[in-house]
């Protein structure tokens, strides 16, 4: 790396935080609306989903 | 298809994006050369390893245009009575708000590149200042889309408010283009964005970046679509819960004839 | 043709608003002077960079004045639920856009006239190639009205409205402000033959929203 | 056929159900009480008559218009006479009316006839800002008179007006209702507008007690005959 790492680190380091926030924060909703759902009586299978699709996200961030 | 196997079709997706998003990572950090050799970037002729930022760019702007096409084009679904269902509209809000983080990225990245390369966080690059009306273009819908009421009044105000949008991108993209053409500052504008490819990695690892970011858009807009879904649902059977419960209390109440 | 007179009823109701309340004279006008006279004091007024920017300036201050112009505009149709009485009245939602439109148009023109001898007397500048100036102004202010009269009735009704209408007009009405300050600017250093293109795209940016306006106002006025 | 026909009409305020399930008949030429207390839905089944409000279920039709496909064209016949005036703060009451009349299509010269009738010759030309509660109320009556519509819907039209205006007002729906106009209002005052209405239903939590017209048909009520009530 040249004299510019710094700018390319940040750069890595800033997308990898955005989208590594985003989709927690997506996923961490998705089961708390779909336990919410499952409450009040909703469909159980998109929890099941939703918890299936989380260790996979979380790989992502 | 089944709940079950759409989870598993999802956490699938997830897995590819993630994988793909960590390959270009380490492809464009660790395996493509610095641009035009260690000893090009010192002469001035190459970009060295500032170029490498150009890896999560150019597959970021492509999102963001790819993103904001989606959003207009579920917004003509909407609007078309006969594909009309709200579906379409929870897209549209899903990928505009993906739309409006990957343009995010793209003027930050763009930023980064062009300290080192330009001398300075920002130039008055056509598409550097396209993006950046863009991003505020969609701000605005993204706004729009939270000011409340039924979630059709929702969808028809931002279908439109949407539609709008996307017709000024072509006129705002050629407005500053022609503008940046006809005055341009000169010696700022010589380092073009565009890498020079002259190694097979670096055209591969182009395109994986561009492939991974859509693999990760296509897993994250469906998710968030998913979560817009589940919400929608849940309001909707409040609404009905509260009908019922209105039907309920009045029918319990004495119904005494009325004469006049 | 109904849907031209009963844009003219329109236009000429909010215009006889206008003239009586006399918000645009009194509070739009003044308020775009003052901006005039703050970007004189911003930029040092005894360097040359004033006249050189005069155009950048003049329509920036256009365009705020035509964020408050569209505000104010809406504003009187939500005072007494008098947006109800328009759609009950059966009168085509391209009318009311067209009429509305229409009067904050003539409302604009007429602020950019007192404008224009502002920015000529306070910045200095000489005035030149007048028959680029008109259909500039012209093409210009069509765009905006539109633009603004689309997003007016989108946020009309709303709590949020004075603060979702800059939010939307400003970043649509961007390649307007780009293309009416190079074409001033063209016209000013006399090389007008330079202007006409950028004219052209202000002509293709009002043809595109008065279209989209007449085509979706009626749906944005029922259902929105 | 009935004017106005409702069928499990719901409709939805935002996230609130205003309207649970309303059947509602009325005739050609009747006048029709809402009465309820505050929050029943009086004033969002007129405004979903006027079809400013969508169905989210049920069924609606107007003036011989199924609402669920068209919620415009019966408008030019009505008026709705609501809270709020729909008028313009600067113009003055003759520029309102005659605005009122320009926009339906209506031929503007009705307007001082109009004035006249809710005794706002006086006020002509002064503006709507200046007019007192009450004669705004009088504003609003003549505009919504002028077009002679076939359907008139006024929410608390007694509101604001004093003992005369409250005469004029009956002495006017009872001559539209003996021209064949029909009449919906939404009113507090119980004792006078169930003097002048032909029938009374009563509007609670977004239901409907005696809406349905069971046994009745229009001649009996363009007689002037008070109906009791269909209520089960």
């Amino acid at each position: 790396m040249d004299r510019n790492w710094p700018y390319v680190a940040t750069g890595y380091l800033l997308t990898a935080g955005v989208l590594g926030s985003y989709t927690t924060w997506l996923l961490r909703k998705l089961r708390r609306a779909d336990r919410l759902g499952a409450a009040a009586g909703g469909a159980p299978q998109a929890a099941i989903a939703a918890d299936a699709g989380a260790s996979a996200g979380e790989r992502v961030s | 298809m089944s709940a079950q196997s759409r989870s598993v079709w999802q956490t699938a997706l997830g897995a590819v994006a993630a994988l793909a998003v960590g390959a270009t990572v380490v492809m464009a950090l660790f395996v493509v050369p610095a641009d035009g050799g260690r000893d090009a970037f010192v002469r001035g002729t190459g970009q060295g390893d500032a170029y490498r930022l150009l890896f999560l760019h150019v597959p970021s702007a492509w999102l963001a245009y790819l993103a904001f096409g989606v959003t207009a084009l579920a917004s003509l679904l909407w609007l078309f009575p006969r594909t009309r269902a709200l579906h379409w509209d929870l897209l549209a809000g899903a990928s505009a708000e993906l739309g409006v983080i990957f343009t995010g990225l793209t003027l930050a990245l763009g930023s980064l590149w062009g300290k080192p390369i330009w001398g300075q966080w920002w130039a008055w690059d056509a598409r550097l200042t396209t993006t950046a009306v863009l991003f505020f273009l969609y701000l605005g819908y993204l706004a729009l889309r939270r000011v409340g009421g039924s979630p059709e009044q929702r969808a028809m105000r931002s279908s439109i408010a949407a539609l709008i949008a996307f017709a000024d991108v072509p006129i705002v993209h050629f407005s500053v283009s022609w503008w940046t053409t006809l005055h341009q500052d000169g010696s700022v504008f010589n380092a073009k964005m565009q890498i020079h490819i002259q190694d097979t990695s670096m055209q591969a690892t182009l395109l994986l970046g561009v492939a991974a970011f859509t693999v990760l858009y296509a897993y994250l807009v469906l998710r968030r679509v998913q979560l817009l879904a589940v919400e929608e649902g849940l309001a909707e059977r409040e609404l009905e819960a509260a009908i019922a419960q209105r039907v309920a209390a009045a029918g319990a109440r004495p119904r005494e004839a009325v004469s006049i | 043709m109904t849907i031209l007179s009963d844009a003219l009823a329109v236009a000429g109701k909010d215009l006889r608003i206008e003239a009586r309340s006399r918000v645009t004279l009194g509070q739009i006008l003044p308020f775009g002077v003052l901006v005039l006279l703050l970007f004189a004091f911003a930029l040092d007024p005894q360097s040359r960079l004033l006249p050189n920017v005069a155009p950048g300036l003049f329509w920036i201050a256009v365009l705020l004045a035509a964020v408050l112009a569209v505000s104010r505009s809406f504003a009187v149709e939500s005072e007494h639920g008098a947006r109800d009485a328009l759609r009950l009245s059966g009168i085509d939602g391209a009318s009311v856009f067209l009429g509305k439109a229409g009067a904050i148009v003539l409302e604009l023109l007429a602020l950019e006239v007192v404008l224009l001898i502002g920015t000529f007397g306070l910045y200095n500048v000489n005035v030149r190639g007048l028959e680029v100036l008109i259909p500039t102004a012209v093409a210009a202010t069509c765009g905006i009205a539109a633009t603004g009269t689309v997003y007016g009735i989108l946020a009309a009704g709303l709590r949020v409205r004075e603060t979702l209408v800059p939010l939307l007009v400003l970043p649509v009405t961007a390649p307007v402000l780009l293309g009416a300050t190079r074409a001033f600017d063209d016209a000013l250093t006399g090389s007008t033959g330079d202007a006409w293109p950028w004219v052209q795209l202000l002509v293709v940016f009002a043809a595109v929203y008065v279209t989209a306006g007449i085509v979706a106002f009626e749906s944005l006025l029922e259902e929105a | 056929m009935p004017v106005v026909s409702t069928r499990s009409a719901v409709c939805v305020l935002g996230r609130f159900p205003a309207l649970a399930g309303a059947d509602l008949d009325v005739a050609a030429g009747e006048i029709v009480l809402l009465s309820g207390p505050n929050g029943a839905g009086k004033t969002t089944l007129l405004r979903l008559i006027a079809g400013l409000l969508p169905l989210r279920s049920g069924s609606a039709t107007v003036l011989g218009v199924d609402l669920r496909r068209d919620r415009r064209s019966h408008r030019r016949h009505l008026a709705l006479v609501g809270h709020d005036t729909g008028c313009y703060d600067d113009l003055t009451v003759r520029e309102n009316v005659r605005f009122g009349l320009r926009s339906a299509g209506a031929d503007v010269r009705q307007a001082d006839a109009a004035i006249e009738r809710l005794g706002l010759a006086a006020q002509s030309g002064i503006t709507h800002r200046r007019l007192s509660a009450g004669q705004r109320r009088r504003l609003a009556l003549a505009v919504a008179f002028a077009r002679a519509p076939r359907l008139l819907l006024l929410d608390e039209p007694h509101a604001g007006l004093d003992a005369d205006g409250r005469a004029l007002l009956d002495e006017l729906l009872a001559a539209a209702s003996s021209e064949g106009r029909t009449v919906i209002l939404a009113s507090h005052e119980l004792e006078r507008a169930r003097a002048l209405a032909h029938r009374e239903v009563v509007v609670d939590a977004g239901l409907l007690h005696g809406g349905v017209l069971e046994t009745i048909d229009g001649d009996v009520v363009a007689q002037g005959t008070k109906v009791e009530a269909a209520v089960s």
